[in-house]
């Protein structure tokens, strides 16, 4: 059979399709991509799926839609793995995302938290270590102390882009690690309240100090580039990204990367760590639901892994899924390897914030609703970072426009 | 030129494109009422109901509602200057004679055939970025410091783009109405003593009149719906959310498909006004 | 104030010289007519004369003073084109206002000017139309009503009746006539019809391809045309020109005989032939009259009617006092 | 009469004229330049123009990732078919509007084009939903059917205003001459009108070639356009000028070329009726 | 073969009535020009005729049938039209076969024929060119093969010469009245240009605003035109029409005498005035003569050449037995 899989263009999504001739090998099968840019991807098969339209037979989705959908009962569940894929390989902290009371709805492709990623050789230079856990506070004193502006430095690249899956995401997890919260029990916004002016405002003027021009705009890819070209001290982003700045092809600073784990404001025990998968799922309805299992067995198992290995290196392996990975001898070789696992088990999506929430998530909350508030929100903080409006400003709006959100959802 | 029998052929042949039409506009556009009447949460559980005119309040009331219109408004209009104005220069400049006309044409009606998403793409990775963008060397090469430019002038950047893509189109249109510009009219008035400034504002300009207007009609229309482009370079950031692109996130982002078919009837009533306004104008113009 | 002398003057489009050198006086109140076929360079010449062209070599004087260089505007001429070239989006009262407008005469200066010219061309109910809606005849008369407020030296006229229909082009022809006379303006005036030449002219300059074939008051071109051409060219109908046996007679290669001085009878004659098409206009008839013998068909003319058929039997006698006679280089030989 | 000019004013239009038209072509130019280097020099400071290594290594790159020969495949029938299809529509349409022209004539015209100003976003969940029904999701049918609508009013204003300055006198001929109307139309009028045709087919093929929206929501693995190829490369991750450079002259080189080749038709057809 | 018959025939634009109910009758055969100003209706009734546009109410019969609802194609009439009407993309050789080609004559019939036409008019070398490729004349001669060929039982033109430049329109002027002598076929000419008129037909229809003012042959229209109208339109230059106190002695109205009707004098006549503007055609004289005491100002024709200037005093006395007289309706009094 011929399944139509929808995906996001990243680097290992990429990498797969060139292997999938070792999946049509094995079963027969035939594969037809359909590869977007992440945004355009999520409006893509929301649309689908809501309207029901049956253009996918797989879709590529995250920890945020998991949830909803597999509740929705859009997605057919995937409770009858056989005995060889060993579901309870798949960590529990992404095994526990991507299910909705208790059944598993997506397979991890891969996994992501996030980390801190810094330059040892600037870190050495600025006469200053990195601690293994370190605090807000400290970041910000070695962003400044590693700025040197006119050898086009930035101290500190982080993400501020408009966008609930960029910046947006950011700031969320910047804030719980400054005890703030979106929502009350009773769902109502929280951006009046105290920690997210400092979070904010801490964030803003860090960024002001040690950040790049222009960063309002930056999202992961941006900054990327910019920390493989040397220009950050510091970078705050997904795991994923240690295997592209240690990559020597593409980063000029491949072999002078540091890793610690993202910090927190002082006396906070939530650190600005996020935990994120790109899993594969399948739509409820589909004429072709075998195979398309085949095909999510195939691409997420332990196999699978050892296939990029043998062909692309260790390093390239996709990450965060499973246990298994972080007990293979070969892979505790790379460097990111450890700092990557400790991440993601430093994230609780159940028990996000230091104060209680209604929600499930940690740099999103899993109602439907949440992608267009954050959005939107997030477009208000970052005309703050492109210095368009005060941090008080964006959080009036922020709180006004989000309560008005969840009434008009009937939240409230 | 009209006999009973060709007026009823002419009836019989307008009607394919007259139903197709009619039904491209109404079909959609009643569902889309018939929605903006109703809870429509796709992602719970769908038709939730009949709600009034909630979603007509709620979608003005929202903060983002008026900032949106004045964006809409700003991209157009921005955007119909900047080419005109342009457009009429070019249009003069490429009139003349010179060598190598043919290809000089070429060149400044490529970007019309280039896709807006590309445009939009290039003009934000290649051009506007603040570290690796071309514009951002220049700036550090005269030693200023390179602007941010989606996030510190996202409108006028916007607009730009925009305007890149559009200005061949109305250079063209300006240009094929100038050529049509009888020369013994500017013969005549430089025989009465007018110079060249003056030339151009009594002869050529009130000439390419109605050529203007329908550059606007045609560039209204489309300009309206600019979408790509603000998505891939500010995602409706920094001020440049138009009523579309706040459609599109009430529809797509947050799923809210009642509250996005009130906006997209606010945008046809909006639509409409500049329309009226503007077949004011060119109804005139046409009937020449 | 008015006279104009071309000296040596020549114009060439990229390779292709279409005026060779060429010397002309038009003398001030004039009223000059070039007139020639169609792409034989009349209209080439005006715009020399306008400064719309430049001149390729030689030199233009206004009024005795050197004007190659000088530009249009500054010429002190006024031009009225073929197209009429009217501002369409002006009023009548605007069109005529604007080279005043442009030379800065003032508001109440331009108001009486505007009025003389409009009550002169009749066009005081007009004033305040656009050009679109007026007729022809018209838009002809706004065009010369903008060249008058000017009070030009000389007008030049590019063929500015060839748009307008037959009868109204008989009435403009008069009222440009009139317009001279009172005037006493000098005026060039370029057509391809050669009634209009003789019409309106008081020296006639007939070019061809370039060159001024003659140059002479519209009576002496029609008495004693230079050669061939010429004697083809005016005169409606066309002159008769006879080649062969006939012509060696005369001591000539060709003789030419006018359809008017040819006399007619049905019994006897020099030349005998058959009618073809007779056409009666009530105050003439004229006959065209087949195998005669003389090469072509010969047209004759007969003020008033005469009662003729198709294929009729019909004698012709040239009055031999009025025969031109042509050498084989197509000159007159008197 | 077109008034000769001296060569000096000559040279400096062709300057000025050559300076503008550069700079407005630089951003395609710089793409095109881009797409050949490498990552790297892609971003070097200061910018290389010409002085680099030319490699074909991105369009390798790009080739191998998705198959480019589909998506040019795809757009080609959906612009193409899209346009031929409301040409079919509108002649009849145009003629009748030229030809005999009523007191509505210009209200239904104007009507046409407002169809276009419904914002498309607004209706995507309807036309979702009705594509569904009639199967044509992710079918090279439903986007023919769905541009061809999108700009069946262009295409009526743009053949009306070309047809209009056909005089109707030859028309009338042939009805005098015996021709009906499908032969007046097929052997006088269209004929007539081909300048005016290829440059509607044109400037059509050109808007439904770049239409991004409905081309992308309606589309999936079958019959996806150059703009949903695109859209896979707007944001890999790494280093991406040169790839999307590649990507990008790819997706805009046929259009570009088929307009470069065909700018006179374009030119001479964009008058609208706006012009005479 | 070539009788049309028009019955009370109206035609209304809307609300406008164009035609007023109308008869009349031409005769199989019959060369008949409609003649009269701009507007007056003439390419309405042609049109008419043609079945191009729809009959309000009446009656129209070709050949004794009735013809009112038959389509255009049908009718076996022939039209030719003012811009010619070529189809520009089509040779001149497929120009001429179209009709066939839509009637579905054999290939070698239509080769035959065509070739026929073209020999006729002279365009046996043009055959491969597109009419881009033409003179206006030629051009005018396709249009008019396109007809031939379909050997129609009528021939309809409207304003078939107005496109042309004077003296070419002579030219095919002739041409076409050539043709009606060797084809025989019912001819029905638009034209607003009495001399043409006057020159082709041999019945004219002279119409103003709808209405039939006269009919008849160009000669009964030139000696006894039927009111001041016809009068006035009819002759070249116009007849002079005079009103008041001179008019009342000739016990009417008006009175006119034509130009050519009028005998001058330097010395001693009945009216008095002063040379206006004199145009000398060399075959032809005419002069403007103003202040008579008589209105308008007056037009005399004098064959051949006469010395007059601009204000000389000159007399003139009508030839009596040639003026006209209308009464107070303007009709003809006789
Ligand atoms: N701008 C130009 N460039 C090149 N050749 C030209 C230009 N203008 C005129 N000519 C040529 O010069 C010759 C004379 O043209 P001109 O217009 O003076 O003729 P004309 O006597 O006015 O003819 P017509 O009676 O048709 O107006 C023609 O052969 C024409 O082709
Ligand atoms: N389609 C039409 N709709 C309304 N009025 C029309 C139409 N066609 C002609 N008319 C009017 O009918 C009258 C007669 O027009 P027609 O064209 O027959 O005049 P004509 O004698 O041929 O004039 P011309 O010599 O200018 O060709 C005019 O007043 C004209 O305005
Ligand atoms: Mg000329
Ligand atoms: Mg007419």
């Amino acid at each position: 059979e011929n399944l139509v899989i929808a995906t996001v263009n990243n680097g290992d999504m990429i990498r797969m399709q060139g292997l999938t001739q070792d999946f049509t090998d094995k079963t027969g099968h035939t594969v037809e991509w359909v590869t977007l840019e992440e945004n355009v991807l999520r409006q893509r098969v929301t649309t689908d799926i809501a309207a029901k339209g049956g253009s996918f037979d797989i879709m590529t989705i995250g920890m945020y839609e998991t949830p909803i959908w597999g509740a929705n009962g859009w997605l057919v569940p995937l409770d009858d793995f056989s005995a060889e894929y060993d579901v309870d390989d798949i960590l529990p902290a992404m095994r526990g995302g991507l299910s909705h009371d208790g059944t598993l709805y997506a397979a991890p492709f891969y996994g992501e938290s996030s980390m801190i990623m810094y330059r040892t050789d600037l870190m050495e230079a600025a006469g200053l270590e990195m601690p293994t856990a370190p605090t807000w506070q400290f970041i910000r004193e070695a962003a400044a102390a590693m700025t040197d502006r006119d050898a086009d430095i930035n101290g500190i690249c982080l993400r501020g882009k408009a966008g609930w899956g960029e910046g947006g995401a950011f700031i969320t997890v910047t804030a719980n690690s400054f005890g703030a919260r979106w929502f009350d029990e009773e769902w109502n916004a929280q951006f009046d309240q105290p920690e997210w002016k400092e979070a904010l405002t801490f964030f803003t003027e860090m960024m002001s100090e040690s950040g790049p021009t222009g960063y309002a705009t930056n999202g992961f890819n941006e900054n990327l580039n910019l920390f493989q070209q040397g220009k950050c001290g510091m970078w705050i982003d997904a795991t994923v990204a240690a295997s592209f700045v240690t990559n020597p092809n593409d980063s000029t600073v491949a072999d002078s990367v540091g890793f610690a784990l993202a910090p927190n404001a002082e006396g906070v025990e939530k650190r600005a760590n996020w935990l994120w998968a790109w899993a594969l799922a399948i739509p409820a309805g589909t004429q072709k639901e075998d195979a398309a299992k085949e095909f999510i067995e195939w691409a997420t198992s332990k196999e699978y892994i050892e296939l990029v290995a043998a062909n692309e290196g260790w390093a390239n392996v996709p990450p965060g899924a499973r246990t298994s990975l972080y007990e293979n001898p070969n892979y505790k070789e790379v460097p990111f390897a450890q700092m990557t696992l400790d991440s993601i088990l430093a994230a609780d999506p159940s028990n996000p914030t230091v104060k209680p929430v209604p929600y499930v998530g940690i740099q999103f909350a899993a109602i439907p609703e949440f992608a267009g508030i954050a959005t939107e929100v997030s477009q208000e903080f970052s005309a703050v970072y492109a210095g368009q409006q005060t941090v008080e400003e964006a959080l009036a709006k922020a709180q006004a426009l989000t309560n008005d959100a969840m009434e008009a959802a009937g939240y409230r | 030129m009209a006999t009973q029998h060709s007026r009823s052929a002419a009836r019989l042949m307008m009607a394919p494109a007259v139903v197709l039409l009619l039904g491209w506009m109404l079909v959609p556009l009643i569902m889309t009422l018939t929605f903006s009447f109703k809870q429509y949460l796709p992602l719970r559980g769908g038709d939730l109901g009949w709600v009034g005119f909630d979603n007509y309040v709620r979608f003005v009331s929202s903060s983002a509602f008026w900032p949106s219109v004045v964006a809409t408004l700003t991209i157009v209009g921005g955007v119909l200057i900047i080419t005109v104005v342009l457009g009429i220069l070019l249009a003069i400049l490429l009139n003349q004679p010179m060598w190598g006309q043919g290809i000089v044409r070429i060149l400044v009606i490529a970007p019309f055939f280039v896709m807006p998403t590309v445009s939009a793409l290039v003009w934000k990775n290649m051009f506007m970025d603040p570290v690796n963008g071309l514009f951002a060397h220049l700036w550090k090469f005269f030693g200023a410091e390179p602007v941010a430019w989606l996030s510190e002038a996202s409108m006028p950047s916007i607009v730009m783009i925009v305007s890149w893509q559009w200005l061949p189109f109305a250079t063209l249109i300006l240009l094929t109405a100038i050529q049509s510009l009888d020369s013994e009219q500017l013969e005549a008035a430089e025989m009465d003593g007018a110079p060249p400034i003056k030339r151009f504002g009594y002869i050529i300009l009130p000439h390419l009149g109605r050529a203007i207007t329908i550059v606007i009609l045609i560039q209204t229309i489309f300009l309206l719906a600019v979408f790509a482009e603000i998505f891939v370079t500010t995602g409706g950031a920094f001020g440049t959310r138009t009523l579309t692109y706040l459609i599109y996130q009430r529809v797509l982002e947050s799923q809210n498909v009642g509250l996005g078919s009130a906006g997209g009837v606010y945008a046809i009533i909006l639509a409409n006004i500049v329309a009226i306004f503007l077949m004011r104008i060119v109804g005139k113009n046409l009937d020449a | 104030m008015g006279q104009i002398k071309l000296n040596q003057v020549t114009k060439s489009f990229g390779e292709t010289q279409v005026i060779p050198p060429l010397d002309l006086t038009i003398e001030d109140g004039e009223f000059t007519v070039f007139v020639g076929p169609s792409g034989c360079g009349k209209s080439t010449l005006l715009r020399l004369i306008a400064g719309l062209e430049d001149i390729t070599s030689g030199h233009i004087e206004i009024d005795g003073a050197d004007a190659t260089n000088v530009p249009p505007a500054k010429r002190g001429l006024a031009m009225v084109f073929q197209s009429y070239a009217l501002y369409p989006h002006m009023s009548v009262r605007k069109n005529i206002a604007f080279p005043m407008k442009m030379a800065g005469v003032p508001e109440d200066e331009q108001k009486r000017r505007i009025e003389g010219a409009a009550k002169a061309l009749n066009l005081t109910d007009y004033l305040d139309r656009k050009p679109g809606q007026l007729s022809g005849g018209q838009r002809q008369r706004v065009a010369i009503g903008r060249s008058i407020v000017r009070e030009p030296s000389a007008f030049l006229f590019d063929e500015p009746l060839s748009n307008l229909d037959a009868a109204l082009r008989v009435g403009m022809r008069l009222e440009i006539s009139e317009l001279h006379e009172r005037l006493k303006t000098t005026m060039i005036y370029v057509t391809h019809d050669q009634v209009e030449a003789m019409t309106m002219a008081d020296k006639i300059v007939v070019l061809r391809a370039g060159f001024i074939e003659q140059v002479g008051s519209p009576l002496d071109l029609y008495h004693a045309p230079r050669n061939e051409f010429v004697a083809g060219f005016i005169g409606s109908p066309k002159m008769n020109l006879i080649k062969g046996p006939e012509a060696a007679k005369h001591n000539a290669a060709t003789i030419g005989i006018r359809p008017e001085h040819t006399d007619v009878s049905m019994t006897e004659g020099m030349w005998e032939g058959r009618v073809g098409v007779a056409e009666h206009l009530g105050s003439d008839t004229f006959i065209h009259v087949h195998d005669t013998g003389l090469g072509d068909m010969i047209t004759v003319r007969i003020t008033g009617d005469i009662q003729v058929k198709h294929g009729d039997p019909i004698f012709l006698t040239p009055q031999l006092d009025k025969l031109h006679k042509f050498n084989d280089q197509g000159l007159r030989i008197d | 009469m077109a008034r000769a000019v001296t060569q000096q004013r000559k040279l400096i239009n062709t300057a000025l004229a050559w300076g503008i038209g550069l700079l407005i072509f630089f951003p395609i130019l710089w793409t095109i330049l881009t797409s050949f280097k490498t990552e790297a020099t892609a971003i070097a400071d200061p910018p290389v123009f010409l002085a680099f290594d030319w490699t074909l290594e991105n369009y390798e790159a790009v080739m191998e990732r998705s198959n480019y020969a589909k998506f040019l495949w795809n757009s080609i029938i959906i612009a193409g078919g899209s346009t031929i299809l409301g040409i079919i529509v509108a002649v009849p349409a145009a003629w009748s509007m030229a030809f005999v022209p009523s007191k509505r004539t210009k209200d239904i015209l104007l009507w046409m084009l407002s169809t276009k100003m419904l914002p498309a976003v607004g209706v995507l969940y309807p036309i979702y939903l009705i594509f569904i029904n009639l199967g044509i999701l992710d079918s090279r049918v439903g986007l023919v059917i769905v541009l061809m609508l999108m700009n069946l009013p262009i295409i009526v204003w743009m053949l009306y205003t070309y047809f209009r300055e056909i005089p109707g006198e030859i028309l009338e001929a042939a009805r005098m001459d015996g021709a009906s109307l499908k032969e007046e139309i097929l052997y006088v009028l269209t004929p007539m009108a081909i300048p005016g045709i290829a440059s509607t087919v044109l400037l059509n093929f050109i808007l439904a070639w770049n239409e991004a929206f409905w081309t992308l929501n309606l589309t999936a693995a079958n019959a996806a356009p150059l703009t949903a190829f695109i859209a896979s490369y707007s944001s890999p991750e790494g280093l991406f000028f040169a790839k999307l450079s590649a990507a990008s002259t790819m997706a805009i080189a046929p259009i570009l070329i088929l307009g470069w080749f065909s700018q006179k038709q374009l030119v001479s057809g964009l008058t609208f009726g706006a012009v005479k």
